[in-house]
């Protein structure tokens, strides 16, 4: 076993049959912010899913705190300490936010969240926490997923799409929040396809492009051009073939 | 007269957007690529097309009529044929069979001339050597296939392509877009979302750019692509914009 | 008068199908299951109360107190077992095993205890009446089963509401994968939820045997009332499946008070009617069909 | 609004509906109906009385199963067919028909009263349908039970007989209880090997795609539900001559429902041969247990779940998958005619 804290290694997985994230690997080190980037379809969300435990790996391995965790049900894996805020927030509908958030706390690890510090972080959240959660605007519920999973208290927090569908004040506004999560200690991963938000938040970057890893590295060593390479698949400014 | 006609169409699930004044028009053997970033709103707009969802507000004109008045089925026998993203066969039939149910409800043929288009557009699709198995014996690329065989057999006069190339490789992808460039030399109208988008820049003539049910460019695939709107849709911020230009 | 008094009567029975009913509506709210052997359940509880009373030598009134734990376990572990099982497959599979299963438990128990028709004795106060008017009566038992009801009602909706396990139901409920990423197993819940649904129809069957004469195949009426007040009273909603049940037992005194033999006619004709006009129930939400 | 079909070449193809040998599938089937139309005059009394009990339920299962094993929709209310087949066969005899010439009638009865329940049934879905069948089917059966011509809930002789011999009655009802299993499997066979059989196979499959490719699913539905409707009654007009006796507590029964979904489910739902082999194996048990009560059902009815989960295709389709074999061909064989 590696020393690294996540390690996956030729990672595949399949929907049915198609073929959604292939012989993919790439590791996660303790205290620091990875971002998986990429188009939509490249295979992020499978990826995240499948190291939270929600999706079946056809093959490969993953290994968290040196351990084998594959086969361990998700319920299991955040008892373990991986917490995944899934894409398009899923909160609980018929629950108000505070319940939101109960459920989140009420298995949870020890560590320094509690609702108390979930509300300190969210200064708007104790006034509104009667409210039903599809009452909140769609940033708001971000907050909230994002503290549903803070109250688990992970390890390694794994976020995917933070940004989709809101607006860009409202990203930059949870974005800011990450550092402050990874000063208690906790490893971050992102999945983003907003190339921007990732490369600037984290200090490793990786992109999938149809399954694929098509790049990986340190954000200033990256040019702006190999990442739209590897984001597109293809040069965007060449001429149209027919 | 536009062979379909959008205007207006906005839809919401609670709180998400999923189309807003939506409005375009297609004309008769064109194709149209549309991309976009996750829950943009792509395969919803299909499904208001094609009748699985029920839009909010604004209308579709199909050939001059009201499309809202029909129903699924009875839109697909109005000529819009569609594929879906995961491929759904009828798994228990044989991949003629697939095809003969659409020729025979969708295209309204009775008998040999059923047969025929059936198996023609197997055909078309590289599929009639395989046109006695079982469907759920194929492959992801011949399922792809089945779909597209299965909208073809309906008769369509548009044809909605729903990530037809996604999960295939660059050979199965360059196979499948000589498909679909003879099918509209042969009058068909397209309507293609994809995320590969070498295969589309090979295949469309304009593309639409949809971003939280907004249409935010469309014209040349090229312009589209290169435009201020889609780069910072799709790359983000400013920082890398601006370094390309 | 005489209609005040089937309004009474209604109300009275209408706790009785309400409490039948919750376990039926939680399971399907938790699991999308609609257990159909749910009103033999509590048939078997009924025989199994007449049964171990002797045995243990406690009066049948307090029967419950072994019977309903003992069906708590067994709805958690039928639901780990079987109904897990055919969840796995698809809803169809939970209709059929749960069918077959009915059937299977019916003729076991007219195999094991012939069609004689069963009480539960409970020889007390119970089966006196209190007459406020002249053709007003309300018996004893109906008015402690009514109380049951609400009570048993209200503790659902409080532990639903205020403890961390009925939050991870209702979590369940609403998103499986969401409530798994909080560190719920799902299973479990599952398991809980049905340990729940068993033991209130364990009660339910239980009251219903201090109240009526039971045979072995009673359990599919009872399914039917059951099924017939959640839909009333719109799926999902646990005050809802009460008003349902209150609705339902109404309709059926109307019935009866027309003529004897309209009694099961008047409930299904309201629930018909309920199923033309507001198909999602009085207190159902539209998406929930 | 106009189609305008592509331009294809004609006789692209040649289809062939028929897998190996038709030819001896014919001869076996040509036998088997000649022996069982003489069967009251072969076999004795005894056996003759089981084999109109089975085709009774073979009747029911058939119609049970095209409904489930193709359109999805599972009833468990079927019994209100049951019941009003028998009881519209009274009323007709009452009235002086013939009851063997009111079974067709007692069946168009039953198809027409089908008809307005669909748009009551159709509101629901999965196991909230299947309820309301049952719901449908206890209604029936109270409204019959309290009509004073029908006996109220003791019910009534069938009258109608008094021309015939009793060797005579007993063979006519043999007769009709096998020539109703007859027309209702070959209808069922000839339905899904028409243009509705593809789309109810599309349907099972999916319903979604099916919608797409122009199937008009909820109609396809009705037309389901009313023919399994009018085989349902068709059975219940002949349990009514067999007895000859109608009563609510027999017709109405649920215990009807319970043996068609088991005997569908152990033989293979959505094919045509699984209800007549689960009805072999349901009668089989129910003779070699019938000297110990209701054993049989609890079996048949645990074998029936066991199936349920493990092996969902049923007895015969986990035969058939395996070995590719198909008594009763519905499927299209297709034979380019370029080469």
């Amino acid at each position: 076993m590696s020393n690294d804290f996540l390690a996956v290694n030729n990672l595949t997985v399949h929907h049915g049959q198609l073929c959604a994230v292939d012989d993919v690997s790439f590791s996660v080190q303790r205290g620091e912010v990875f971002a998986m980037i990429g188009a939509n379809g490249a295979g992020k969300s499978t990826l995240m899913r499948t190291i939270a435990g929600l999706q079946k790996l056809t093959s490969g391995s993953i290994s968290f705190k040196g351990q084998e965790i594959s086969l361990m049900p998700p319920h299991k894996r955040v008892k373990f300490g991986v917490s995944l805020v899934p894409e398009g927030r899923r909160l609980f509908s018929s629950m108000t936010l505070e319940e939101n958030l109960q459920v989140g706390e009420f298995k949870s690890n020890k560590g320094p969240f509690n609702i108390h510090r979930i509300y300190e972080l969210f200064p708007w959240m104790p006034d509104r926490r009667r409210q039903l959660a599809w009452q909140f605007s769609g940033g708001e519920q971000q907050s909230i997923a994002l503290g549903r999973a803070l109250l688990t208290n992970p390890e390694l927090l794994l976020i995917d799409e933070l940004s989709l569908g809101l607006a860009p004040i409202v990203i930059e506004k949870i974005y800011a929040l990450i550092p402050e999560i990874v000063k208690e200690g906790l490893s971050v991963m992102i999945v983003e396809q907003d190339v921007a938000q990732g490369v600037g938040v984290a200090s490793r970057v990786h992109c999938l492009l149809e399954g694929r890893t098509s790049l990986s590295g340190v954000p200033a060593d990256l040019t702006s051009e190999a990442i739209e390479r590897a984001y597109f698949g293809a040069d965007l400014n060449s001429t149209k073939d027919h | 007269m536009s062979l379909l006609q959008l205007e207006g169409v906005s839809k919401k699930f609670g709180q998400v957007v999923v189309g807003e004044q939506i409005t375009f028009q297609l004309e008769e053997a064109r194709a149209i690529g549309i991309v976009g970033p996750n829950g943009a709103g792509k395969t919803s707009l299909f499904g208001i097309i094609s009748g699985d969802i029920r839009p909010d507000a604004g209308t579709i004109h199909f050939e001059g009529n009201d499309l809202l008045k029909l129903n699924s089925a009875q839109r697909a026998r109005a000529g819009i044929g569609r594929t879906y993203q995961v491929p759904r066969p009828f798994e228990h039939m044989t991949v003629f069979e697939n095809a003969l149910v659409a020729a025979q409800q969708g295209a309204r043929l009775r008998s040999q001339h059923s047969y025929d288009l059936a198996y023609d557009s197997l055909e078309r699709t590289g599929l009639s050597e395989f046109a006695n198995q079982p469907a759920g014996s194929l492959t992801l690329l011949h399922r792809k296939r089945l779909e597209l065989s299965r909208a073809l057999a309906t008769s369509p006069r548009v044809l909605l392509l729903d990530e037809i190339a996604g999960g295939l490789t660059d050979l199965e992808v360059n196979e499948l877009t000589a498909i679909i460039r003879q099918l509209q030399s042969d009058g068909i109208a397209i309507v293609w979302i994809e995320h590969v988008v070498r295969a589309l820049l090979n295949t469309v003539d304009r593309l639409i750019c949809l971003a939280a049910g907004k249409i935010v460019a469309d014209g040349d695939p090229q312009e589209v692509l290169s435009s201020a709107a889609v780069r910072e849709l799709y790359l983000g911020g400013k920082v890398v914009g601006e370094s390309v230009q | 008068m005489i209609w005040f008094n089937l309004i009474i009567q209604g109300i009275l029975v209408g706790g009785f199908y309400a409490l039948f009913a919750c376990g039926l509506s939680l399971m399907f709210g938790v699991m999308r299951v609609i257990n159909l052997a749910h009103g033999d359940m509590a048939v078997v509880a009924g025989y199994v109360a007449v049964m171990l009373t002797p045995h243990f030598h406690i009066p049948m009134l307090w029967s419950f107190l072994v019977v309903v734990p003992l069906f708590g376990l067994v709805g958690y572990l039928v639901q780990r077992t079987l109904i897990q099982k055919s969840i796995d497959r698809d809803p169809f599979t939970t209709l059929l095993v749960t069918f077959g299963l009915s059937v299977v438990i019916e003729n076991a128990l007219l195999q094991l205890y012939t069609a004689n028709a069963q009480t539960i004795s409970i020889g007390s106060i119970l089966y006196k009446s209190w007459h406020p008017a002249s053709i007003i009566y309300i018996s004893y038992q109906s008015l402690v089963v009514l109380a049951i009801a609400v009570v048993v009602l209200a503790s659902l909706q409080l532990f639903l509401s205020k403890t961390g396990t009925g939050r991870q139901i209702r979590a369940v409920a609403d998103d499986q994968e969401a409530a798994q990423l909080s560190g719920t197993n799902y299973r479990h819940i599952f398991g809980v939820a049905a340990a729940i649904s068993f033991a209130t129809v364990a009660l339910a069957g239980i009251a219903y045997g201090m109240t009526t004469q039971f045979a072995p195949t009673s359990g599919g009426i009872n399914l039917l009332f059951a099924f017939e007040a959640v839909v009333i009273g719109g799926i999902g909603s646990l005050w809802g499946t009460l008003v349902g049940g209150i609705a339902l037992g109404i309709a059926q005194q109307i019935g009866s008070h027309i003529n004897p033999q309209y009694t099961l006619l008047g409930g299904n004709v309201l629930f018909l009617i309920v199923l033309a006009i507001r198909p999602q129930g009085l207190f159902g939400k539209k998406s929930s069909l | 609004m106009s189609i305008s079909p592509r331009e294809i070449g004609s006789d692209l193809v040649s289809i062939r509906r028929t897998t190996h040998s038709p030819g001896i599938t014919l001869v076996v089937a040509g036998a088997m109906i000649g022996v069982l139309t003489g069967a009251p005059w072969i076999f004795p009394a005894s056996f003759v009385t089981v084999l109109m009990n089975f085709f009774i339920l073979v009747s029911m299962a058939t119609m049970w199963n095209l409904m489930a094993g193709y359109a999805g929709m599972v009833s468990i209310g079927q019994q209100a067919f049951v019941g009003l087949g028998g009881y519209a066969t009274l009323y007709f005899a009452l009235k002086g028909m013939s009851p063997y010439v009111a079974i067709p009638f007692s069946a168009l009865t039953c198809a027409l009263i089908a008809i307005p329940v669909t748009y009551l049934l159709f509101r629901l879905r999965g196991g909230y349908f299947s309820i309301a069948t049952w719901v449908v089917a206890d209604t029936a059966g109270i409204i019959i039970g309290t009509i004073a011509l029908f006996g109220g809930g003791t019910g009534r002789p069938v009258p109608g007989f008094t021309n015939f011999s009793p060797t005579q009655i007993t063979n006519f009802a043999y007769l009709s209880c096998w020539f109703v299993a007859l027309v209702v499997i070959a209808g069922t066979y000839l339905l899904l090997r028409s243009r509705l059989g593809l789309v109810l196979s599309s349907v099972r499959d999916n319903e979604i795609s099916a919608r797409s490719s122009g199937v008009k699913v909820t109609s396809a539905r009705r037309t389901v539900f009313i023919i399994a409707a009018a085989g349902c009654g068709a059975a219940g007009a002949v349990l009514a001559i067999a007895q000859p006796y109608v009563q609510v507590s027999n017709e109405f029964n649920i215990q009807w429902a319970a043996e068609m979904l088991f005997v569908s489910m152990i033989g293979g739902l959505g094919t045509v041969e699984g209800p007549i082999i689960g009805c072999v194996i349901f009668f089989a048990l129910q003779q070699s247990l019938q000297s110990y009560g209701a054993w049989y059902l609890i079996i048949f009815g645990s074998l029936a779940v066991t199936i349920a989960i493990w092996q969902p295709r049923g007895l015969w389709g986990a035969f058939r998958d395996k070995f590719h074999i198909e008594l009763l061909p519905v499927g299209y064989w297709t034979r380019s005619k370029k080469q």
